[in-house]
């Protein structure tokens, strides 16, 4: 049988409330960071989802570039935490609290 | 058939997110999201869409996740912390809000769409050809524009990660606490 | 071109010859300044001449009005317009004569000033204000030299800018007229509100075209008349230092004693009365203005002589003088007697403007020693003043056939053919203050050139008869004070003696006095009367100048201290000037001034911007309090946002 | 319409001079380096080349029966619902204001070259945006044009009292902004409702000063409108008690900036009243009136009285400030021809006395780095020119006849009593002899008496450039004073239409719901921008 297609976005869901669960409690910058991508990747399976349900491929191609978008994201980000730590000593962010009051 | 795989593949999917945010080593958990990711991609095959399933495990399993390793391995990064200062009311926030916005979005899709039945899958849809026909024409600009953000990215990052003279660390060595 | 076209160049002059000393000319121009500053009033003065000649001969009495240029249009239509009528022809006379040898006299007089330009612009700036006074032909103008001639005299009291006192007295002067001018202004507004006009002959003609309008009820309980003379005689309180306004005067001695005598004495205060005569209309028409009028004058004119009686300062007396005299001059206006008050002012000009100088005279000459105390015996080093300044204290006093004794004859006899008992106490109070009058005079006089020497060795070797310059201008000014009052002999005195009536001034001025149906009517007396109200003046007039002479002749300084003994508590409240100042002070100053301080303390810094205070510290705590969501924890924004995300979808979508 | 604004800034319109200091800005971009002097002098040529178009153009487009002229109008934001236009124009009402603006600008440049220490691209940059704030406000025509424009008055004021300030000066300009703010943002919202309005009544949002004075609004409407807008007015004139942002500004600001400050842009406030919240809300104007001309007159009083305590000479004059500019509201709100010709020539005189006697401040300051009364004493032996200045300045201030003062207080006040307000013309004219009395107490304390200092003895008198910076002021001083017809007559007109408009609307009543009123009769209301003369009626189906 065929799985109706709001099962997948069902899936989406609690996979990105599972990504927000981490991104809220985890304290390692690296381990927010593997959260907000389990988000994306949620995000990407909901459009997927859609695009089959519409049968239109735009689903696919936003995808796509999402895709080109988390690499460039990553790479960007991960040079940060290293700027980061270079500094500090530590990608905890609880300790990089400069911006306070 | 179709069942059992989403069935097997979400289900890993699910878990293996847990792991993800659960698991207190890095590498570990980075480990997890490779599987979510995988199962993911198996999904995508399910959808429909086989390329997108071949980019995710080429792009972000075999780019993405092993730049992560590396850092994490650059930093020397270990365990979190179980010590120090905890929050249970962040976390339990947290947690309570994250349900709270899952079953808000699970009940829109499901009053949306627990009737929707999606046409079947025709060769047009899942072929190659069709998507990068399009890909090429009318998303072409969005396509080099990508491209020319990935550049911008490369050397923002290659700049940022650079050994900086004159930032050297404030604190000269580092704290125990922070070893694994 | 006949005489009269070039009527403008009168004031003008004058105004020319103060920016080119002024602002053109350098302290070492001295005599190309003396040649400007004498000139300018000098031409004006033959210009004036040729001008009131050709009004004379060929226009009298229609007024002669020279139109120059729109100041306003639209419905406040204001022209700068000269007008020449009997009474300003009388004024511009008297103001560039006696202006003109008051300038003669000064070129001795500050000869060796160090500021002798800067008077000179001042005086000459003066002079153009005062002739604007007298010359304008509607009120505004008539305003904008009111408040030229009080700017000069500010300027003028404050002439010694570098002590202290003098600006000080020149500050007191103006503010207290321009407490008058406040009412002055509130009188135009009405005048002009209700009748549309500032023009004198217009506002005239419409007042008396319906008189009925001008006596409905206005404001204050007062006709519409009142009211507006009300106004005008408060602005001339203060110009003409009357009760209450008149504590400025005395001050304004610290002023150059040609300024005295041009500003103080002659010309700027004796603007009141002019305002008020030009004004009679109203007065005619508001009778009991016109008997305030003349409860004040009356009043002023017995405060300022019993005060002017314990004066030692000799331009302390006369300035007191002063005050009395126009006191009197009021007390003319507001028995109706405006040609009276018009002739006294005339006389008075020229006898106090020679008291003045020859008290200048002897100021010079006691190296700027203005204390009668230190006095005494002048006569013999300074012949020429003592002789000019003793007519001058005759005339004044009222001896005939002195000009003050016809004029000031005219205004008891206008008092007491007043009807009313009131006007009967006001003429023994006029009398009395005649026989005060010469009775302080000759004080001045003996104390000043009589007995011996009481000053210091250098004083005495110092002293010297003025010069020519300053002279003539003396004799010049005594010559007026003795044939002044004949062209003001009374109608009775002619008919007396059987001769045609030639009470010149009566004929030329009465076309000034507005005919009021019922009011302000001449008041017939008899003969005999007359000749007993003259001789009664002449009586006290003799008896004051009769105390004098055996209080003060022989024994100088001894007879005011044996006065002092005798009644010390009056002694000291004349000497005190009834101590109206520290009264003001008291009352008026310094309530203004801590209400001020508390204005700016407690309103403004306090409530106001204490209110303010108050918010922003509001405003702060506020944001001190918000701050301490901002944490710098970023799972903890974060949690902020995800709390944000699902209220908004909770909102929007569910 | 037609044209670019392109094309009006090139030819000869009102938009050249408003947006020609801004132009003339650029330049200064690129003199960062540049030496002060040089900075000093292209200001110079600036003003002056200012002046110079402002009066070319007056010339051009003078007209003895009333002066109303209009740029093109330009679009500036169109859609389908809702159209803002660029449009300006200057009237008779305008016109003197717009001159005095011209007039100071050099007068200012003159007067800050010493006193203006540091960062001259600076400085002259804010005061050309400034005057083209200032003048943008008074030519625009379009209510939020007018918005846009008093709020770009507002920051380089902000910055030149706050960088080129004195000691407290940062508390200065933050409490200059904040108040400035607080009221237009009031006014915002209110602008902002009455083209809603009009939307509403159309079917086409539009602020154009012309389409909203058609609309009739009801009293309770009028009267919440009409306090927004007073309230902003009222701020910047400043009438108490809304007062206490311009002492502490005055005294703060540099030389210059307290020049404009008082000199023009105080007057914005006075020239919005008579400009936009009189003619837009006749009724609530009218309900409004006693109070606010209760607050006029007591401002006049009590400026007078609290002037006259100051220990410091710039907060002196700040004070009398509020004084002279309580006779300009009471001028205004009186509704007389008269009193309204008085309030106009008033501004002007203010922008001219007080500008002399904050230049005259200035100049002793630069001299001895102190304004306080104790400091001084006695020094007209020393410094004779500026004691001829001073006295000068200070009976114009005083109101003496033949001098400029005296022509606007006098106008206002006859205008007022025949307006029949005679107890607060006499408590007013009271207030002309505190003003004596405050004012001689200022001359009292500096120049007059024994000097008291030893340091003055060898006070520098004024120079050539003092002299010319001053030279103007006082000339227009005594012209205004012995001829003021010249400056009166070009306003009438204008002041004349706009009054008769204000008073018929208010002899019909209000109505109960808004709507658009009677059109004008439109040789009457032409002679201001009472109506759109050239533009056909622009979508106007209910």
């Amino acid at each position: 049988m065929t799985v109706p297609v709001s099962w997948y976005l069902l899936l989406a869901a609690a996979l990105f409330a599972i990504g927000v669960i981490g991104a809220l409690t985890r304290r390692s910058g690296i381990a927010i960071f593997l959260s907000i991508e389990l988000m994306l990747n949620a995000a990407n399976l909901t459009l997927a989802a859609y695009s089959r349900l519409l049968g239109d491929r735009a689903g696919q191609m936003v995808v796509f570039f999402a895709l080109a978008v988390a690499a460039a994201e990553a790479a960007v980000g991960l040079a940060l935490f290293i700027n980061i730590f270079r500094l500090r000593r530590t990608i905890d962010v609880n300790r990089l609290n400069l911006m306070r009051w | 058939m179709e069942l059992a795989v989403f069935v097997l593949f979400g289900l890993a999917a699910l878990v293996s997110a847990a792991l993800v945010v659960a698991h207190r080593n890095p590498v570990y958990a980075t480990m997890s999201l490779v599987v979510t990711l995988v199962s993911t991609a198996v999904l995508f095959v399910l959808l429909g869409s086989p390329f997108l399933a071949a980019l995710q495990i080429l792009l972000y399993t075999g780019a993405i996740l092993v730049l992560f390793l590396f850092v994490i391995m650059l930093l020397n990064i270990g365990r979190e912390r179980s010590s120090g200062a905890r929050s249970p009311a962040q976390t339990w926030s947290a947690v309570i809000l994250a349900l709270l916005l899952a079953g808000s979005l699970g009940r829109l899709v499901w009053d949306a769409h627990k009737d929707s039945e999606a046409p079947p899958l025709d060769a047009t849809f899942v072929s190659l050809r069709g998507l990068s026909e399009q890909l090429f024409s009318s998303y072409l600009l969005p396509f080099e524009l990508i491209g020319l953000l990935l550049l911008v990215a490369v050397v923002a990052a290659s700049w940022l990660a650079r050994r900086h003279e004159e930032d050297e660390p404030e604190v000269a060595a580092p704290s125990p606490e922070d070893r694994p | 071109m006949r005489p009269l076209d070039l009527l403008w160049l009168i004031p003008a002059l004058p105004f020319a010859g103060a920016a080119v000393n002024g602002l053109l000319l350098r302290n070492r121009h001295k005599p190309l300044v003396t040649a400007i500053g004498v000139g300018a009033p000098g031409l004006s003065l033959v210009l004036a001449l040729a001008a009131l000649w050709d009004y004379v001969a060929n226009l009298r009495p229609q007024p002669f009005e020279q139109f120059l240029y729109a100041w306003t249009t639209g419905s406040l239509a204001i022209d700068v317009a000269f007008r020449v009528d009997p009474l300003s022809a009388v004024m511009l006379f008297v103001v560039t004569f006696v202006g003109f040898w008051i300038h003669v006299y000064s070129v001795g007089y500050m000869g060796h000033d160090p500021g002798y330009r800067r008077f000179f612009a001042y005086m000459n700036l003066f002079m153009g204000a005062m002739l604007l006074l007298v010359l304008g032909n509607n009120l505004l103008v008539m305003f904008v030299g009111w408040e030229g001639v009080g700017l000069c005299s500010y300027l003028l009291i404050g002439y010694y800018f570098e002590e202290a006192f003098p600006p000080f007295a020149g500050k007191k002067a103006f503010v207290v007229n321009r407490i008058g001018d406040f009412a002055f202004l509130l009188g135009i507004f009405t005048l002009f509100s209700e009748y549309g006009t500032l023009h004198f002959g217009q506002l005239t003609e419409r007042i008396l075209a319906d008189p009925g309008a001008a006596q409905r009820p206005f404001l204050l309980g007062l006709s519409l008349a009142g009211f507006t003379a009300l106004c005008f005689f408060i602005g001339a309180t203060g110009k003409s230092a009357q009760i209450p306004l008149f504590v400025w005067l005395p001050d304004a001695m610290a002023g150059p004693t040609p300024v005295s005598a041009l500003i103080h004495a002659a010309t700027m205060v004796t603007a009141g009365v002019y305002m008020v005569v030009r004004t009679n209309v109203l007065y005619q028409m508001a009778p009991e203005i016109s008997t305030l009028v003349a409860v004040i004058g009356a009043a002023t004119a017995i405060v300022a002589a019993t005060i002017g009686l314990a004066q030692n300062d000799i331009k302390k007396v006369l300035a007191y003088s002063t005050v009395s005299q126009l006191g009197y001059m009021f007390l003319a206006a507001g028995v109706g007697a405006y040609v009276a008050a018009i002739f006294h002012l005339a006389t008075h000009a020229f006898f106090k403007a020679c008291l003045f100088l020859g008290s200048g005279s002897v100021i010079h000459a006691m190296g700027g020693e203005q204390d009668m105390r230190k006095m005494g015996g002048l006569k013999k080093q300074l012949p020429a003043t003592y002789r000019t300044f003793w007519i001058s204290t005759l005339a004044i006093a009222g001896i005939p056939p002195l000009a003050g004794f016809f004029s000031k004859d005219e205004i008891l006899a206008g008092t007491f053919a007043h009807p009313g008992a009131l006007y009967r106490v006001l003429w023994v109070v006029g009398l009395l203050t005649a026989g005060l009058t010469a009775c302080y005079m000759f004080r001045a006089v003996y104390l000043t050139f009589e007995g011996k020497f009481r000053g210091s060795h250098e004083q005495a070797h110092h002293l010297h008869e003025s010069p020519r310059v300053m002279t003539v201008p003396l004799v010049v000014l005594a010559t007026g004070a003795v044939v002044a009052g004949w062209i003001g002999i009374p109608k009775g005195v002619w008919e007396t003696f059987g001769a045609h009536d030639r009470n010149l001034l009566h004929h030329f001025l009465s076309p000034v006095v507005a005919e009021v149906h019922g009011a302000g009517a001449e008041h017939g007396m008899s003969h005999l009367v007359e000749w007993l109200l003259m001789a009664a003046s002449v009586a006290i007039a003799l008896a004051g100048i009769g105390i004098a002479r055996s209080q003060w002749k022989r024994r100088g300084l001894e007879a005011d201290a044996a006065f002092a003994a005798r009644t010390p508590v009056v002694q000291r409240l004349l000497e005190n000037k009834y101590w109206v100042d520290e009264i003001y002070d008291r009352l008026v100053v310094r309530p203004l001034a801590a209400l001020a301080r508390g204005c700016w303390k407690i309103v403004d810094t306090l409530i106001i911007d204490g209110g303010l205070h108050v918010g922003a510290f509001v405003t702060e705590l506020t944001g001190d309090l918000g701050r301490f969501t901002t944490t710098g924890n970023v799972r903890q924004y974060a949690l902020y946002f995800l709390g944000g995300v699902v209220l908004l979808f909770w909102w929007m979508v569910l | 319409m037609g044209g670019s604004f392109l094309s009006l800034l090139l030819g000869d319109t009102v938009t050249r001079l408003v947006f020609f200091p801004t132009l003339a800005a650029v330049p200064l971009l690129f003199m960062g380096k540049a030496k002060p002097i040089a900075v000093k002098l292209y200001a110079l040529a600036v003003s002056l080349v200012e002046i110079g178009l402002m009066l070319a153009w007056t010339a051009a487009h003078w007209d003895a029966a009333g002066l109303v002229v209009k740029d093109p109008v330009l679009p500036w934001l169109e859609m389908p619902s809702l159209s803002i236009v660029y449009e300006v124009g200057i009237d008779g009402i305008s016109l003197p204001l717009v001159l005095l603006t011209g007039l100071l600008l050099p007068v200012v440049v003159l007067g800050s070259w010493k006193g203006v220490d540091r960062h001259w691209t600076g400085f002259t940059t804010a005061l050309l945006l400034l005057t083209t704030g200032i003048l943008g406000a008074l030519v625009a025509l379009d209510l939020l044009v007018f918005y846009v424009f008093w709020e770009v008055m507002l920051i380089p004021m902000y910055l030149i009292i706050g960088i080129w300030g004195g000691e407290r000066r940062i508390y200065a300009a933050v409490k200059f902004f904040l108040f400035t703010m607080a009221g237009s943002l009031l006014m915002l919202i209110g602008i902002l409702w009455l083209g809603w309005t009009y939307g509403r009544l159309t079917g086409l949002w539009s602020f154009r000063y012309q389409d909203l004075l058609r609309l009739d609004l009801p009293v309770e409407q009028q009267l919440w409108l009409f306090g927004a807008f007073a309230l902003a007015f009222a701020i910047k004139v400043p009438m108490f008690p809304f007062h206490t942002w311009l002492p502490d500004a005055h005294v703060e600001a540099p030389t210059g900036g307290s020049v404009i400050l008082a000199g023009i842009l105080l007057k914005l406030g006075t020239y919005g009243f008579l400009r936009f919240a009189l003619p837009l809300f006749p009724h609530a104007a009218d309900r409004l009136a006693p109070w606010l001309l209760g607050l006029a007159v007591i401002g006049i009083v009590y400026g007078a009285l609290v002037a006259w305590v100051q220990p410091d000479m710039k907060k002196l004059v700040a004070y009398s400030s509020i004084a002279h500019l309580g006779f300009v509201m009471l001028g205004i709100l009186a509704c007389d021809l008269i009193a309204w010709q008085g309030a106009l020539i008033q501004m002007v005189n203010h922008g001219l006395s007080t500008g002399a006697l904050f230049l005259l401040v200035g100049m002793l300051y630069d001299r001895r780095h102190t304004k306080k009364f104790e400091d001084f004493g006695g020094i007209a032996k020393v410094v004779p020119w500026f004691a001829f200045f001073l006295v000068f300045s200070t009976l114009a201030s005083v109101g003496l006849p033949a001098l400029n003062g005296f022509v606007g207080e006098f106008l206002i006040l006859v205008g007022a009593w025949r307006a029949g307000l005679h107890l607060l013309v006499a408590i007013s004219t009271f207030g002309v002899v505190l003003a004596a009395i405050y004012l001689l107490h200022l001359l009292q304390k500096t120049i007059w008496g024994p000097l008291t200092r030893e340091e003055n003895r060898g006070l520098r008198d004024l120079d050539v450039r003092e002299v010319l910076a001053l030279l103007p002021l006082c000339v227009f001083m005594l012209w205004i004073g012995v001829a003021p017809k010249t400056f009166l007559e070009p306003s009438r007109p204008a002041l004349e239409a706009v009054l008769a408009d204000y008073r018929a609307r208010l002899a019909q009543p209000a109505p109960a719901a808004p709507g658009l009123g009677a059109s004008r009769n439109p040789a009457e209301a032409g002679r201001s921008f009472l109506v759109d003369l050239d533009a056909p009626d622009r979508g106007v189906q209910p």
